[in-house]
């Protein structure tokens, strides 16, 4: 709620300049007890921390909080996220305060609970997934990427196979893949993909060998469709000597339908806060748990549960000499694992199977609306999976309406914005994926606004471009941002 | 059929409209050898009412009295207000604030956040975090062979006073990329690492140095003098920081003649629950010149298309969904709902509340170390100064003592002899301001008596 | 200073404003002689860390196990969502809507609770919501004289089997304007109200006739006969229900052959806590043509400037702030924020939730009432069909067993012999749908145990 | 956020609206048991309940919540209602899992931690209102003022004086002071007020007498004003053999300042959901103990909390056979008396008398702002307490700018109306409260915003006359509201 008086003033202003010096929220004030700090080490000026009540703070971040879009307030269509409902009752029972105050080093007589949860998780995980090992520690899908790229090196070198320096991606990859190759110290080799997004068995051919450590693939794809072959490249690489990723960021297309285990994948990460549903909390926490077959199972990161008899303990080094040893100061994103947890209880064996059923229903009747309703999908002769990805290439050339147009203007709709100009490949692409947990209703609504603003587009092209209008703000000068970097609050001179 | 909302009708309205007859053919494509069968080994679904009361009975059976373990995690009060406002919808379920317009609650959160972190640690910028402080060093080491141009050797100097999970963290990610970590020894007595332990290094082509404040023990580290030697000698230096003793304590951007090149650590004691092991939140500041080579998400403020101040991810070109393999590091979600908890957390305590939390957890360790070396088979390990940590020395093993605390319902402390066998049988203990002098009092008596106990044994 | 934001700066500032020195300047129309000491038996003040290790400390000393005590406050799940949202700031914080244009959330939330409260009640209109069940049977007595024109006596026929501290509080609030209140005994074996019992008021002036459904004793009336009776005898009938009973019981607006004329109760199984009795929130329904006679607040839809739909107060002529000593009632601020958490358990339950909770609370009463009968000591004391409480009688004096009971972290039931010497030892147990056949065993097991013991000593 | 297509839809549709037959919240379903109910009593319709997924009622009730105005988003001067800061500590401890599952009928040893809480609030609330006795049952401020005067009914009776049926009542006082007194049978005898905001003392003399059972008044008033005469009050209703009555809803004025017993009062209630911070929760639940002074000691509502050494239990009947008896089926707001408890533990004593100051400097500071930027106090000559009138009586005649107006556009600028039209007895009357939880900047932001639209008023009158205009919706139609009765949903024929 804007002031009229001040058009230009800020949304909100910075909790820097509501601060006043000498305030304080009193009640949070622990009790001054002195502390004897040596000069030499003492901090000279008090750091740059508002001094606000406790009232100012709560409505500084209430108010800022409702200028997000969010699951609980919109539809989210965003493709490769998996934007479905966060169920309260995980994060309820995750909260627990017992759980909460459970020191990560405490004795394990004092975290059985807490373990039961964690055994039953990876067993869980390992069931969905085909696998014969997990490891839960991974904090993000970019980590269980790094622990699977590094349990193959770790599995060639083990074998003395030290010319395996090459991982392969398809070019419709996800960011992460060949900067997580990279920073595993191997060499990225990005193979094409076909007109029907299926990846190009010809070049994989050419390219596998005996540098090959092994291929990063997300089935289905990050275009959104099943890759048919994947038998093929799995016959192919294994033949080569190199090994199979799984990225499963897109398992909600398949839980439940096919394993990776079983389609040849030998180790996969799974984003839990994808699939199993643990928020996205405006960019994280993830949980990006690995799973592997036999032969990696050696090598997986530490810490992982064990079992003996009615105990649950960590096992670590110790146990698990050939590890490829820690990723975090203690075990990964406990709390996260906690309620995706949860989650994997209350959907229970059969809703696991209708989670990837509806997800792709949603996906298919999505595509089939914007179909009949004259948009072009970039993969026409395709099934769509759990996401499909539409292409504003025509709106583009012949109204000037871009894909990133579309989706500011769905903004003012209420609608979040597909994934825009990612994957690359296709251009002016909207990927769009809207979930299981989404009405019919809000499918049909979403694609009335992008009827509308198809309209809009042809009848009033300037009012488009200049979308959003009914947001905090406007469309916001990112090369400005770049170029004059101002990336922390300074005091007005 | 859990949080699936279609009614029948629905189901046969979409698959008309789609022109399927049911939704297995929209499986079609996959191909029949591959379909998976039931899944046996998850069990049947649960109701939330059913769910609630398992998770109820485990975590009651996790319950402890009184914690007195840090060695990277600290107990610190958490003002209700914070996580009542991080678990609110609009912050808990938005996705990575990439639509900007739609997002202004979260970058401009980061923004603040960045702000704070940066000043607390006397840096020019910080990114919007990383996921806990190990992995931060870890990324801090790759970002020191980047930005250090001139050093080839990909070599950091790694004080052997750094906790032990963080230096085990930094070889996994880091040695990826072959960077190679040398130990330096520290002083066993004071339990610092000495400027004279880097002698050996001296004029050789050193990337980074590493400096823990306070380092694993709780004992302060002479700063000054280890920052200049790295500088001195060519080497950037990273800082990994207990972000509560910033409060009090000379910022890294400070320390010596030129501060600090980088700055990592856990954010976890700004609002964040102990929660076994996570999510915390991992920071990173550095100089305004390294900024490019920082991984990590920045948010910077801009103006929009009337001129209206607001916010947005930028450099995102350091990222790997632009840039891929060349990315700064393929770092993708982090731990933004943390970053929100640990902002909240600061309004509120304000630079008062942080300076008093500070003090008083240093001044409750010192009262625990008195109260404990009073008792029979109890030393202090480590001499110098120290922040709310401290290394004590037993008279005999430490895990059977630990045990014994623990059917009283007090966690210990951290058992360090495993990491440090070369201490003989120590255990680091931590008091913060959630402790009273009767909850010190408390430990006292049951550690006594847990000794006793294990004595007659 | 606790929750005041004013720096020294301000305080100076704003005095200088107002033209005063200091503050006691502003509080010199006080009489000095008036003027307040300290205030000695006030404690200083604690911080929320020091305050929250207190309160946890005592909830933790109150803790429970099983809880088979019905008598007018039932546990049943409440899915996580209710309590997510209603404690966010803006419903937890706000105001009673009187600025409809700033409260279309509350007003809309209301809206939607009248229309689900009157559809379970079969009946046209609901209030906003009363403090609680019992006030609400208070309220609709004094209604009902001025509703019913016709009728002088301001004379209540209330039965015996109704919740005995409804009737007393009823007594207590309606006493002021001299209604009086005449007993109806129920049938001892059966423990229902027989019409017959009514028959030495036949042809008699009475205002209006209270029926619970079902009674205190969890048994099923015969509404249908005791409301027909009622309308036959120019009385209006007023209903007392549990409202969860009403996804399974026919509703008010059906008894008999016009229905009830207004319905009461307590909507607190509707996803509000037990809490120690509150807050909970009494709900109203009643004919369209009592509408004006009727207290509380209500939400009426209209539309604003352009046409477009809203939610407003309405019939406000009715109420304290306008018709003040000639209003409906006094009642000012009323349930608000329980009537918000009851209306989303309702969306979220949905007719099938609910049913399913009425079935399900009632087939574990069942359950346990044969366990328990199964026991030596132990007898069902009444027939008759239920909904999800009965009354059994026990050999002994039912407080030394529950006190043994309650050693045994088990709240056995309510202690009805007082209320009912009449019928003896009896205690009254409900199990609802979060009762499991093992909790029921369990019960069975300890109140066996228990009356060895009692029978023991 | 509205769809830009459809400019008259609603802000949010109904949950009915959203509701399709078959769905519904499944992780929320207990067991399906079979229950016999007798044919005769069976219900043979379903109820109109919202058949709706759990995403659905967590989008529309978060989505319905932001439509509103708080005190965690907004500045709210609502005068007569303390709208400060509600702690959110309050909320969490009072939300303790155990507190919550305890039954009310459950053993008295499960519940000393509970009852320890009650027993201290009670001696707490005591000390503040220099009271002898308390009882926490009433559910609000209007059940705590008929406590009050049923207990002087009561006394009366008690001590055969049964002629005294009359409560006097000032013109100024709140609409729940003559209801109350009706609804417990009595007459009420209105006396005015004079010119400056004082009781009129000739008038009170006149009507006193054999009748008078009491009075009952605000101090300081619902004028915003000490009653300077209260010793003279005092005398003259207890010297015609009638009781004091103190409305405690004005405490926050004078909290550690004055207490109602050392002023004569014989009886309070006092509203914890103003001066004590529970939050208000969008109309209730309150709580409204009474404390009463020696006399009324025995009549105290039941029931109240006893020691017996260590112990605390119920005291009931059996223990105040003179008691008025029981206002509520159990012992009244349990969980608003915690958050009250954890509230004044937090204050303490010294912070009790700081709120009373910090309260009446804020309305004092925002009252000369006030002045100084023109606008009309109804009492210029009088000191503010924490709340004061400002009248638009020269804007409604020279403008045609009502109070009204002015509370409708203060919406648009992100502030809460001040309570309008109450008094009634001031004209075109704005009743300001800032409470002490208000920065000077709120208070200066608001005065500018009142400035604004004084300006307005004078260059644009009809642009103010239209608002609301950023708001859901715009000013509502009342009077149709009334008049078609459109009170529960019905589904679209
Ligand atoms: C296909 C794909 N792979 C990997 C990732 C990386 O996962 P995270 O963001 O958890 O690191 C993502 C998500 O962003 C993704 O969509
Ligand atoms: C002066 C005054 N008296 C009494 C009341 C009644 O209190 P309640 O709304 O809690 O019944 C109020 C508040 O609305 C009030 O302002």
């Amino acid at each position: 709620m804007n002031s009229p008086a001040s058009a230009l003033a800020p949304a909100e202003a910075t909790i820097f300049d509501q601060s006043r010096h000498g305030r304080h929220a009193a009640a949070q004030l622990p009790p001054a007890l002195g502390a004897e700090v040596p000069a030499a080490l003492r901090r000279r000026t008090p750091p740059l921390l508002p001094e606000v009540s406790e009232l100012q703070a709560v409505r500084h971040f209430t108010r800022l909080s409702q200028m997000n879009f969010s699951i609980d307030t919109q539809f989210y269509p965003l493709g490769s996220c998996t934007m479905k409902y966060n169920p309260r009752g995980c994060n309820q029972y995750a909260m627990l305060p017992e759980f909460l105050a459970r020191h990560p080093l405490g004795p394990e007589s004092q975290g059985q609970g807490f373990l039961a949860c964690m055994y039953e998780l990876q067993e869980m995980l390992k069931e969905v997934s085909g696998m014969q090992g997990m490891a839960l520690s991974p904090m993000a899908g970019a980590q269980g990427e790094f622990a699977g790229v590094a349990m193959i090196r770790a599995y060639h070198r083990g074998r003395g196979d030290l010319a395996r320096d090459e991982i392969i991606v398809p070019e419709a990859a996800h960011g992460t893949n060949p900067a997580t190759a990279a920073m595993c110290g191997m060499k990225v080799v990005e193979i094409p993909v076909d007109a029907q997004g299926d990846c190009d068995l010809a070049a994989l051919a050419r390219v596998v060998g005996p540098a090959t450590a092994g291929i990063m693939l997300t089935n289905p794809s990050t275009l959104g469709v099943f890759e048919r072959t994947i038998a093929s490249i799995a016959g192919l690489v294994h033949d080569a000597g190199g090994l199979l990723y799984y990225d499963g960021a897109n398992l909600n297309a398949i839980l439940g339908k096919v394993r990776p285990g079983d389609m040849g994948f030998d180790v996969i990460h799974m984003n839990l806060h994808k699939t199993f549903s643990t928020p996205h909390g405006g960019g994280g926490p993830g949980a990006g748990a690995v799973g592997v077959g036999v032969r990696l199972l050696p090598f997986l990161p530490i810490p992982v549960v064990g079992r003996d008899g009615e105990r649950f303990r960590w096992l670590d080094e110790r146990d698990l000499p050939q590890s490829i040893g820690r990723l975090s100061a203690f075990m990964g994103n406990a709390g996260v694992l906690l309620r995706a947890y949860i989650y994997m209880r209350m959907i229970g064996r059969d809703g696991m199977q209708r989670i990837g059923e509806f997800a792709t229903l949603n996906a298919n009747y999505l595509l089939a609306r914007f179909r009949q309703a004259g948009f072009d999908p970039a993969y026409p002769q395709r099934r769509a999976t759990h996401e499909f990805i539409l292409t504003m290439k025509r709106e583009a050339r012949e109204q000037g309406a871009t894909a990133m147009d579309f989706a500011k203007r769905l903004l003012d709709f209420g609608y979040h914005a597909p994934t825009t100009y990612f994957p690359l490949l296709v251009p002016e692409c909207l990927l769009i994926e809207p979930t299981e947990t989404e009405t019919k209703e809000a499918l049909d609504g979403f694609v009335e606004a992008m009827v509308a603003i198809a309209r809009e587009a042809a009848e009033d092209p300037a009012r488009l471009k200049g979308a959003p209008y009914t947001l905090p703000v406007r469309r916001l000068d990112d090369v400005r941002a770049a170029k004059h970097l101002d990336l922390t609050w300074t005091p007005a001179p | 059929m859990a949080f699936i909302p279609h009614t029948d009708d629905d189901v046969r309205a979409m698959l008309a409209v789609i022109g399927v007859d049911d939704v297995d053919a929209l499986f079609d494509e996959i191909p029949a050898s591959l379909r998976a069968g039931a899944l046996t080994r998850i069990p049947p679904a649960a109701s939330e009412m059913e769910i609630g009361r398992l998770m109820s009975a485990r975590a009651a059976a996790d319950s402890c009295e009184l914690n007195f373990i840090g060695a990277g995690a600290y107990e610190h009060h958490i003002p209700a207000a914070v996580w009542a406002i991080t678990t609110r919808g609009e912050i808990y379920s938005a996705y990575t604030p990439y639509q900007a317009e739609a997002s202004q609650g979260t970058l401009q959160t980061i923004y603040e956040f960045q702000t704070m972190i940066a000043s607390l640690t006397g840096m020019a910028v910080s990114n919007a975090s990383m996921y806990d402080g190990a992995s931060a060093l870890a990324e801090a080491s790759l970002m020191a062979v980047r930005a250090h141009r001139r050093s080839k050797s990909a070599r950091i100097l790694m004080p052997r006073a750094v906790n032990p999970t963080y230096r085990k963290c930094a070889r996994v990610i880091a040695g990826g990329q072959n960077l190679s970590f040398e130990e330096v020894p520290f002083d066993a007595a004071a339990g610092q690492t000495p400027v004279a332990a880097l002698a050996r290094f001296d004029g050789q082509d050193v990337t980074a140095l590493v400096i823990q404040q306070p380092n694993f023990f709780g004992v302060l580290e002479d700063v000054d003098a280890l920052t200049d030697w790295g500088h001195r000698n060519g080497a950037l230096v990273i800082a990994v920081v207990n972000p509560t003793s910033l409060a009090i304590l000379k910022p890294p951007g400070e320390w010596g003649e030129k501060g600090v090149d980088i700055v990592v650590g856990d954010a976890q004691p700004f609002g964040v629950p102990l929660s076994s092991g996570g999510p915390y939140v991992g920071f990173m500041t550095t100089r305004m010149e390294h900024v490019r080579q920082m991984p990590g998400r920045i948010v910077g403020r801009t103006v929009d298309l009337d001129g209206r101040p607001g916010y947005t991810l930028t450099l995102q070109a350091r990222e790997q969904h632009i840039r891929r393999s060349k990315a700064t590091s393929n770092i993708c979600t982090n731990q933004g709902l943390l970053m929100t908890a640990a902002t909240i957390y600061l309004a509120i305590m304000g630079p008062q509340g942080l300076e008093r939390t500070a003090s008083a957890s240093m001044a409750r360790t010192a009262e625990l170390v008195a109260a404990l070396g009073r008792l029979k088979g109890v030393e202090l390990a480590l001499g110098g100064a120290r922040f709310h940590e401290a290394l004590i020395r037993l008279d005999r093993p430490v895990g059977p003592v630990l045990e014994e605390l623990a059917r009283r319902r007090i966690a210990g402390g951290f058992d360090a002899s495993a990491d440090y066998p070369e201490l003989g049988n120590v255990l680091l203990v931590c008091a913060t301001e959630t402790k009273t002098s009767e909850d010190i009092a408390a430990y006292a008596a049951a550690l006594g008596e847990s000794l006793r106990v294990s004595r007659a044994a």
